[in-house]
């Protein structure tokens, strides 16, 4: 669940990206950069109690938001794939949140982290199910996320150009559509949503930021096949999320019933192929079943004309 | 530092041993890699097959997954609680969180955590974390290679420049300058943060190579997995090095062992090893325990014989006087 | 080179749902130039792939000299002396000449020099004029049209299929290219030629056959057949045509371009100091051959490029450096020149279409969030009232044939009221009844005070359409025509700079 | 017309040659300002050829899809599948087989690849992630499954097989090692780089120089590379022609699949002698970065992996702070001299900016002694950020790259 909960924000930050038409494969640091930007600024306690929670968050976006739009403005005025600059920003990310948390963080056993959350500021989660693990209460911000994503795309305005640009860019711009501006804004609002990928387990768990073990990495990879197996739609990223999760939760028990955990791996690829050939299968019989439509309703109109 | 003021906050509360009930099952929660590493996790294991061999203790093993998240680890924790295994070791630091979410449901469970802490302010008593104090056996290395250096110059590769890392790091120089003032050093990082680090034998090796082609002719690395590729570097150059963790002349391929001139053993088997056989004494340890020189718990190995006779007594030495305290090893570069 | 004669008899293809061909007899005499018309959709270019080898009949056969064949694939058809150049160029951009032209039949003369003497050879005797190792992206498309006939002579082939060659030509390439096909039949070659143009027709060919709703209805001589005759074979009516009845011109301006200049890559001017005006009621309409200026003319109105001197003006406001959704939100149609990339995103449904390029505008949208039941309603309004041929608003649009598309797309940039309509050869490829369709909106739009700047290759279009015509030159308003007065051809010989106007 | 292209052509080839030489002679100067010798010594050139080969060898087998017209993102898995493949039969065949082996396993996923995008039409990109996640799964479990129980094995690891022999050319190496140690003005830099290519290269190594030259000749030179490429550049038009469009997109993805299975033999056979399960380390990814760097040209790939495995390489020297110091001002001078191209070519505000940056650059060269280990290591991410941004607008993928094909669809 608060796997899913994560896997699902990651998914929804690709998704955005997907439906643009790009390939934002930073997810990966624009997540980092946040998390270390909220570790820093959640750990300082600048604000007191639970509304040091909602800047947190605030600074979480505008970081990650921050980060993604590197490549956005590499793309638009240096045309530079956005593929390669965030390949490249995603090591910078790692390294740089490493040196930032060995350099300004605080000690912590063996490793360095940021201050961990004053006890003011931590929603921890509620429990849904007796005797399971707490749900941690950020997992609503995926919730929420997701239902932003659906309108913003589907009854806005400038989710419909977000969307035009990302199926026709040509089409886009005869429409009016300014598509480097678009770029732009759907890169910095997919480095928006990358930036609270990691809150819910901060808020949650956490409560303090440091690479690798006080950390998850490989969210933003996991979230983009998340986003592909939920073919960039609501429901569809929110199964995947939740599949994705089960299945690495699987991993445990798995390995006490004496199977080796790469299945999970293994799984979970083939399920991203499979569900996609599938798709694509079906897809192709829909288009042909339309225009077969199209065809015969037109000519029996031609007849009743004729 | 900081592990002493735990330790001392840790002492204030008188903690009764944990009891547990039956006979000790034990269980191992590795880190990624799992046995079989040739190293960490490998380490552990030795620990518990002594244990198996010795007691005839029941045991079940469990392995962490690049990447997972807290609660796969707690997940991991409590499955061994519920099936049963009262005695359960987390092998890695990345097991310190938790254990200490998990420990205090299961007061009868005896915990270990190998290289562990305790990250907040309550006490779990039910908790020992063992550590190490790699930096006297990486001095007492530092001090074999600059004994047997013939260029005076040495070298150091870590797979990720973290706290950890450096803690080698700084014993192996403030070995190498105790016993030849002339030495130098230079260290190289294969990642400044990046864990693959540890992972990266092509990194290790190129790392390696700048060392010897700079004039280094010893080399000694803390970079996990990496470090096969600092063997070959050293066979492509026909120099030395030292190995980590584990002696590793015994797992080294045979091009590689006669690079091997001795290995900074950090004796997870000694401290899984005696970890079981406290909790089979009836009185788990708990709390911290740091590793020295003084338990063996790091030290030096000579497999392969490529340490003079004069290099050993040296060791010794200063072996002697750390544990005595004449010497005091840095932790920090 | 000895000719062959090409026989198809009783071919019948079934697609999903549509009978594409149906007993289609086509009989193909050595040394002559064939021509083949009929509506969009009768099945033409399906007959054609199907003789070049890319697709397979469902019945009936073919014979080349005599001898039954079966084609599974182009290579067959090539063998067999056939060879096609495709309604929609097949040709690699980034690629050379040499390289479109030597690919897959590499084995005739390699890749190299000795290809290269070989193109050489045949581009000099048919005066093609084109060098091999040009990229093809670099030329226009009268030198495509060549390359693609040279890459068929390049096989060997005795039969050349043209499936409308000269939709994209102005006349004079028109008339070049008839020289050419002239040349290859004289040569022994066969030619079998697409056409929606009934002159044309005439002009070129010796045998001229009909199909109509996927079979052939009839065969005429061009010696005594008539533009009308073969009109009724056709469609089984008359030809439209685009005759404007009275002027509705009036005096107030709509749109006013003075002394625009437009640079592209390096520097260099693709529009220099145009001025012209459009005024409330008139039909403006462009003339040139394509790739003089008149797309950078539609893109610098419309805000798609940006002038370098110059203002434009819009009902008097200075619209020079607004963008495109500023110009399009001040009361701006467009009919992009081509419907699959600007016009249209195949993949949604009409209805999602018709928010398109109106994304700021009542119906389809309420401030800022979209109106889905307004844009459903008006997309059925379009629908009904432009007579576009589909079974409903959530077909997407690519499931509709050429000339449904376009007039959708008309539709659209005609709602809102909109006193400036800039159209890009809003009739391309869109068969005659469609055709006469729009353009019976264009003109009711017109007669409500709509000013129209129009940019066509169809001659015809642009002399019925248009109250006044200009010529674009190389960047350059060269001249300037009255329709009632000028011909096809005067217009022809300003437009490539043969005449002083 | 045609001579004039040959001219074109000649005076093309000249100034290449010319600028070469004034990089290296900069090079060259810069080493003598800032008295970094390593700059171009021969150990580190050597490591950069080392860094450079897996992710050349990525390159160049994305180089094979693309131009093809498939967008191939599952080089990384293909690549972790060569780790495997050369671990597993070198040990049991030797390091012949053990190559074959890492070719044959980098093959099978170009062949899943090519299998789900073009008979089934999958987005490119979707099976190519897919495809990496399945091999890290895959060589995990193989190598769980085969490497547990043998000597020098464990369940992530095995090393102790039989590795590729280096080769040193006689007399050459050794003449141009000593000319390359006196610090000659430009000759000691040549020097190094000839004693870098001829002392201790691993056969690998000259296999991939033979590659990638038989690359750029197979399909750019012979009628089998411009069929491929027409299937990159417009398969319908190819498919007229009596093309087999999707025999050369399987064959493309395939030897794609084969090529980025010999970058991963070449991490656990040259740049090391072991395998680790997930040892490519976002190699693949670099690779593919590489091939678009380089414009979809063996050349341009060859370049931007030597710039990534040159910087790599860099940042595992020790003590490499000042010498990425002297990176500073090596890149400021080329910036400030492209900045005077833009200037003259009227593009004033983008030399402007250009120009800025290396004085900023400049700037941090006067100021500091050495760049701290934290940026060392992020030296060649952000060299190659920078080059792209600086360099990369001209940059022209095949024109139906990553576009769905289907048979049938021509006219
Ligand atoms: N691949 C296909 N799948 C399904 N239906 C097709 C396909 N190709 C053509 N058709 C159908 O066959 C009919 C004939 O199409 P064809 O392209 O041959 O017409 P045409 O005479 O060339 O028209 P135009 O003048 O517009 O080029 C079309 O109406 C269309 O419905
Ligand atoms: N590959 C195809 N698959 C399915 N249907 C097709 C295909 N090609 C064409 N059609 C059908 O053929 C009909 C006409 O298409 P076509 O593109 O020939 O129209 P057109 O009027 O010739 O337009 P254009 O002038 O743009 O070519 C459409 O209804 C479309 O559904
Ligand atoms: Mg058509
Ligand atoms: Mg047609």
């Amino acid at each position: 669940m608060n796997q899913s909960s994560m896997l699902a924000l990651s998914a929804f930050a690709a998704a955005i990206g997907f439906r643009m038409g790009l390939f934002n494969i930073g997810v990966e640091g624009q997540y980092i950069v946040a998390a270390c930007a909220a570790g820093f600024f959640g750990g300082a306690g600048l604000v007191p109690g639970p509304l040091n929670i909602l800047a947190t968050l605030v600074v979480a976006v505008v970081a990650g938001g921050l980060y993604a739009s590197i490549a956005g403005i590499l793309k638009v005025t240096r045309g530079v794939s956005e593929v390669i600059s965030a390949i490249m920003l995603n090591y910078i990310a790692l390294t740089m949140a490493g040196y930032l948390v060995q350099r300004y963080g605080v000690e912590s056993g063996l490793t360095f982290t940021t201050t961990p959350l004053p006890p003011s500021s931590q929603p921890l989660g509620f429990g849904v199910i007796a005797g399971a693990p707490d749900v941690w209460a950020l997992t609503v911000v995926a919730l929420a996320v997701g239902a932003g994503y659906w309108f913003l795309l589907s009854r806005t305005r400038f989710g419909f150009d977000l969307r035009v640009a990302g199926e026709s860019p040509t089409a886009a711009l005869a429409s009016g559509v300014s598509v480097p501006r678009m770029v732009l804004i759907s890169m910095a609002l997919s480095g928006a949503i990358a930036g609270l990928v990691w809150m819910p387990a901060y808020f949650g768990s956490v409560q303090k930021f440091g690479i690798p073990e006080n950390f998850q990495a490989g969210l933003g990879f996991t979230g983009l096949a998340v986003a592909l197996l939920g073919r960039n739609r609501v429901v569809g990223i929110f199964f995947g999320a939740v599949l994705f999760a089960f299945l690495a939760a699987q991993s445990n028990g798995l390995q006490r019933e004496g199977i080796a955990k790469e299945v999970v791996d293994i799984t979970q690829g083939i399920v991203v192929l499979a569900v996609v050939v599938a798709y694509e299968v079906v897809r192709r019989r829909q288009a042909k079943a339309e225009s077969e439509r199209v065809a015969r309703e037109l000519a029996t109109e031609r007849e009743a004309v004729v | 530092a900081d592990d002493d003021e735990d330790t001392s906050a840790a002492e204030e509360v008188t903690c009764e041993p944990t009891q547990i009930e039956g006979d000790p099952r034990v269980a191992l929660a590795y880190d990624v890699g799992g046995r079989g590493d040739q190293s960490f996790n490998d380490s552990a294991y030795a620990g518990l097959d002594q244990a198996v061999q010795e007691f005839g203790v029941e045991f079940a093993e469990g392995e962490a997954s690049d990447n997972e998240d807290e609660a796969a680890r707690e997940e991991r924790l409590r499955g061994f609680a519920e099936d049963g295994f009262n005695t359960i070791i987390g092998v890695g630091f990345a097991y310190s969180e938790s254990v200490n979410a998990v420990a205090p449901d299961y007061p009868d469970v005896a915990f270990a955590i190998i290289d562990g802490f305790d990250p907040d302010e309550d006490v779990n008593c039910n908790v020992a974390y063992l550590g190490f104090a790699e930096n006297e056996g990486s001095f007492l290395v530092g001090a074999a290679a600059a004994l047997q250096s013939e260029t005076g110059q040495l070298g150091f590769v870590g797979g990720v420049n973290n706290a950890l890392i450096q803690k080698f790091e700084a014993g192996f120089v403030a070995g190498a300058e105790a016993a030849d003032p002339d030495v130098t050093v230079e260290s190289t990082y294969i990642e400044q943060s990046d864990p693959k680090g540890f992972g990266d034998p092509a990194g290790g090796k190129a790392a390696a190579d700048g060392l010897y082609a700079s004039g280094a002719d010893i080399v000694f690395h803390a970079a996990g997995g990496s470090g096969s590729g600092v063997f070959d570097a050293a066979v492509e150059a026909g120099q030395k090095a030292i190995g980590v963790d584990s002696d590793q002349f015994l797992t080294a391929g045979d091009a590689q062992k006669p690079t091997i001139i001795t290995s900074m053993l950090k004796r997870v088997d000694t401290a899984t090893y005696g970890f079981i056989s406290s909790v089979v004494e009836g009185e788990p340890a708990s709390s911290y325990t740091v590793f020295t020189l003084a338990d063996d718990g790091v030290g030096y190995s000579t497999s392969g014989g490529f340490l003079t006779p004069e290099t050993i007594a040296a060791l010794e030495d200063y072996k002697a006087q750390i544990i005595a305290g004449d010497i005091t090893v840095p932790e920090a570069p | 080179m000895t000719s062959i004669e090409v026989e198809l008899r009783g071919i019948g293809k079934r697609f999903p749902g549509v009978i594409a061909n149906h007993d289609v007899d086509l009989h193909i005499a050595p040394g002559s130039v064939h021509a083949l018309i009929g509506e969009n959709g009768a099945g033409k270019s399906t007959l054609m792939k199907i003789l070049y080898g890319v697709q397979s009949a469902d019945d009936g056969t073919i014979s080349v000299d005599g001898r039954e064949v079966t084609f599974d694939s182009p290579t067959d058809a090539i063998e067999a002396g056939i060879g096609m150049v495709f309604q929609h160029f097949m040709l690699a951009d980034n690629l050379s000449v040499l390289e479109n032209i030597v690919l897959g039949a590499e084995k005739r003369h390699g890749i190299g020099d000795r290809a290269r003497a070989e193109i050489e050879k045949i581009s000099g005797r048919f005066g093609f004029g084109l060098s091999p190792d040009v990229l093809v992206e670099k030329l226009g498309v009268a030198d495509r049209q060549r390359v693609e006939i040279l890459k068929v002579l390049y096989r060997g082939a005795q039969l050349i299929i043209l499936d409308e060659p000269t939709a994209v030509l102005v006349p004079q390439e028109v008339d070049a290219l008839f020289a050419n096909l002239r040349e290859l039949v004289a040569d022994g070659c066969s030619v079998l030629f697409i056409s929606h143009k009934l002159d044309e027709v005439l002009q070129i060919a010796d045998r001229i056959t009909v199909m109509r709703r996927g079979t052939t209805v009839g065969t005429a001589d061009p010696a005594t057949a008539t533009k009308r005759e073969l009109a009724e074979l056709m469609v089984g009516s008359e030809l439209p045509s685009p005759d404007t009845s009275e002027s509705t011109v009036t005096d107030q301006v709509v749109l006013e371009l003075a002394g625009v200049t437009v640079r592209g890559d390096g520097g260099r001017a693709v529009l220099s100091d145009v001025s012209l005006a459009v005024h409330r009621g008139e039909v403006v309409g462009i003339a040139g051959v394509e790739g003089n200026g008149q797309s950078e003319l539609v893109e610098v109105v419309m805000g798609l490029q940006r002038c370098s001197a110059g203002t434009i003006t819009l009902s008097g406001e200075d619209i020079t450096d607004l963008s495109t959704r500023q110009v399009r939100d001040r009361g701006v149609g467009f009919v992009p020149e081509d419907r699959h990339r600007h016009g249209l995103v195949l993949d949604y449904p009409l209805w999602e279409n018709r928010i398109l390029g109106h994304q700021t505008s009542a119906p389809s949208v309420r401030g800022p969030f979209i109106n889905a039941r307004g844009a459903r309603a008006d997309a059925q309004r379009i629908v009904e009232e432009f007579d576009v041929r589909t079974p409903g608003i959530d077909t997407t649009a690519r499931a509709l044939s050429g000339g449904n598309q376009q007039k959708f797309i008309v539709g659209r940039e005609m709602s809102g009221d909109p006193i400036l309509l800039i159209a890009s050869h809003p009739t391309r490829g869109v068969d005659v009844g469609a055709q006469a369709a729009i353009w019976d909106h264009i003109r009711a739009a017109r007669r409500q005070g709509l000013g129209v700047l129009l940019v066509s290759a169809d001659l015809d279009e642009l002399i019925g359409l248009s109250d006044r015509l200009e010529v674009v030159l190389r960047g350059r308003l060269t001249a300037r025509f009255d329709p009632g007065e000028v011909t096809a051809s005067d217009l022809g010989a300003a437009m490539t700079g043969g005449a002083d106007a | 017309m045609a001579t004039d292209q040959i001219a074109r052509i000649r005076t093309y080839r000249y100034t290449m040659i010319l600028m070469a030489l004034a990089v290296v002679a900069t090079i060259a100067a810069v080493r003598v300002i800032t008295g970094a010798d390593r700059i171009s010594s021969p150990g580190t050139l050597r490591a950069a050829i080392i860094a450079a080969c897996p992710i050349l060898l990525a390159g160049i087998g994305g180089l094979w899809a693309e131009r093809a017209g498939i967008v191939n993102i599952g080089l990384e898995g293909q690549m972790l599948l060569g780790t495997w493949g050369a671990a597993f039969f070198a040990y049991h065949h030797g390091p012949y087989v053990g190559l074959l082996g890492a070719a044959g396993m980098g093959l099978l996923g170009g062949l899943l690849h090519a299998v789900a995008t073009v008979s089934f039409g999958v987005d490119h990109i979707i099976s190519g992630v897919a495809i990496n996640i399945i091999s890290l799964g895959a060589i995990g479990f193989l190598a769980k499954s085969f490497f547990e129980d043998l000597e020098g094995g464990g369940p992530r690891n095995l090393s102790g097989y039989e590795t590729l022999p280096n080769i040193t050319v006689p007399g050459v190496s050794d003449a141009a090692l000593s000319v390359a140690e006196r610090n000659i003005f430009v000759v000691s830099d040549v020097a190094g780089a000839v004693a870098a290519l001829t002392t201790r290269v691993s056969l690998l190594t000259v296999l991939v120089v033979v590659l990638v030259v038989g690359t750029a000749w197979l399909l750019w030179r012979t009628a089998f590379g411009l069929r491929l490429r027409s299937c990159g550049e417009n398969p319908q038009a190819a498919e007229t022609l009596g093309v087999d469009v999707y025999r050369y997109k399987y064959v493309a993805v395939m030897v794609s699949g084969a090529f980025a299975g010999l970058g991963g033999a070449y991490l656990t056979m040259v740049a090391s002698s072991s395998f680790t399960v997930g040892q490519t380390g976002g190699r693949g990814y670099i690779g593919l970065a590489a091939m678009i760097f380089g414009n979809w040209r063996p050349s341009g790939v060859v370049a931007g992996s030597l710039m990534f495995g040159y910087t790599d390489g860099i940042s595992l020297l020790p003590n490499n702070g000042p010498l990425v110091r002297s990176l500073l001002l090596l890149i400021a001078i080329f910036l400030l001299a492209y900045a005077v191209v833009k200037y003259r070519s009227t593009e004033r505000v983008t030399a402007g900016v250009i120009a800025a940056i290396a004085v900023l650059l400049l700037v941090w060269f006067a100021t500091t002694d050495a760049v701290p280990s934290a940026f060392t290591g992020m030296t060649p991410y952000v060299i190659t950020l920078f080059v792209l941004a600086v360099a990369g607008a001209r940059l022209r993928m095949p024109a139906a790259d990553g576009k769905p094909y289907r048979r049938g669809g021509a006219g």
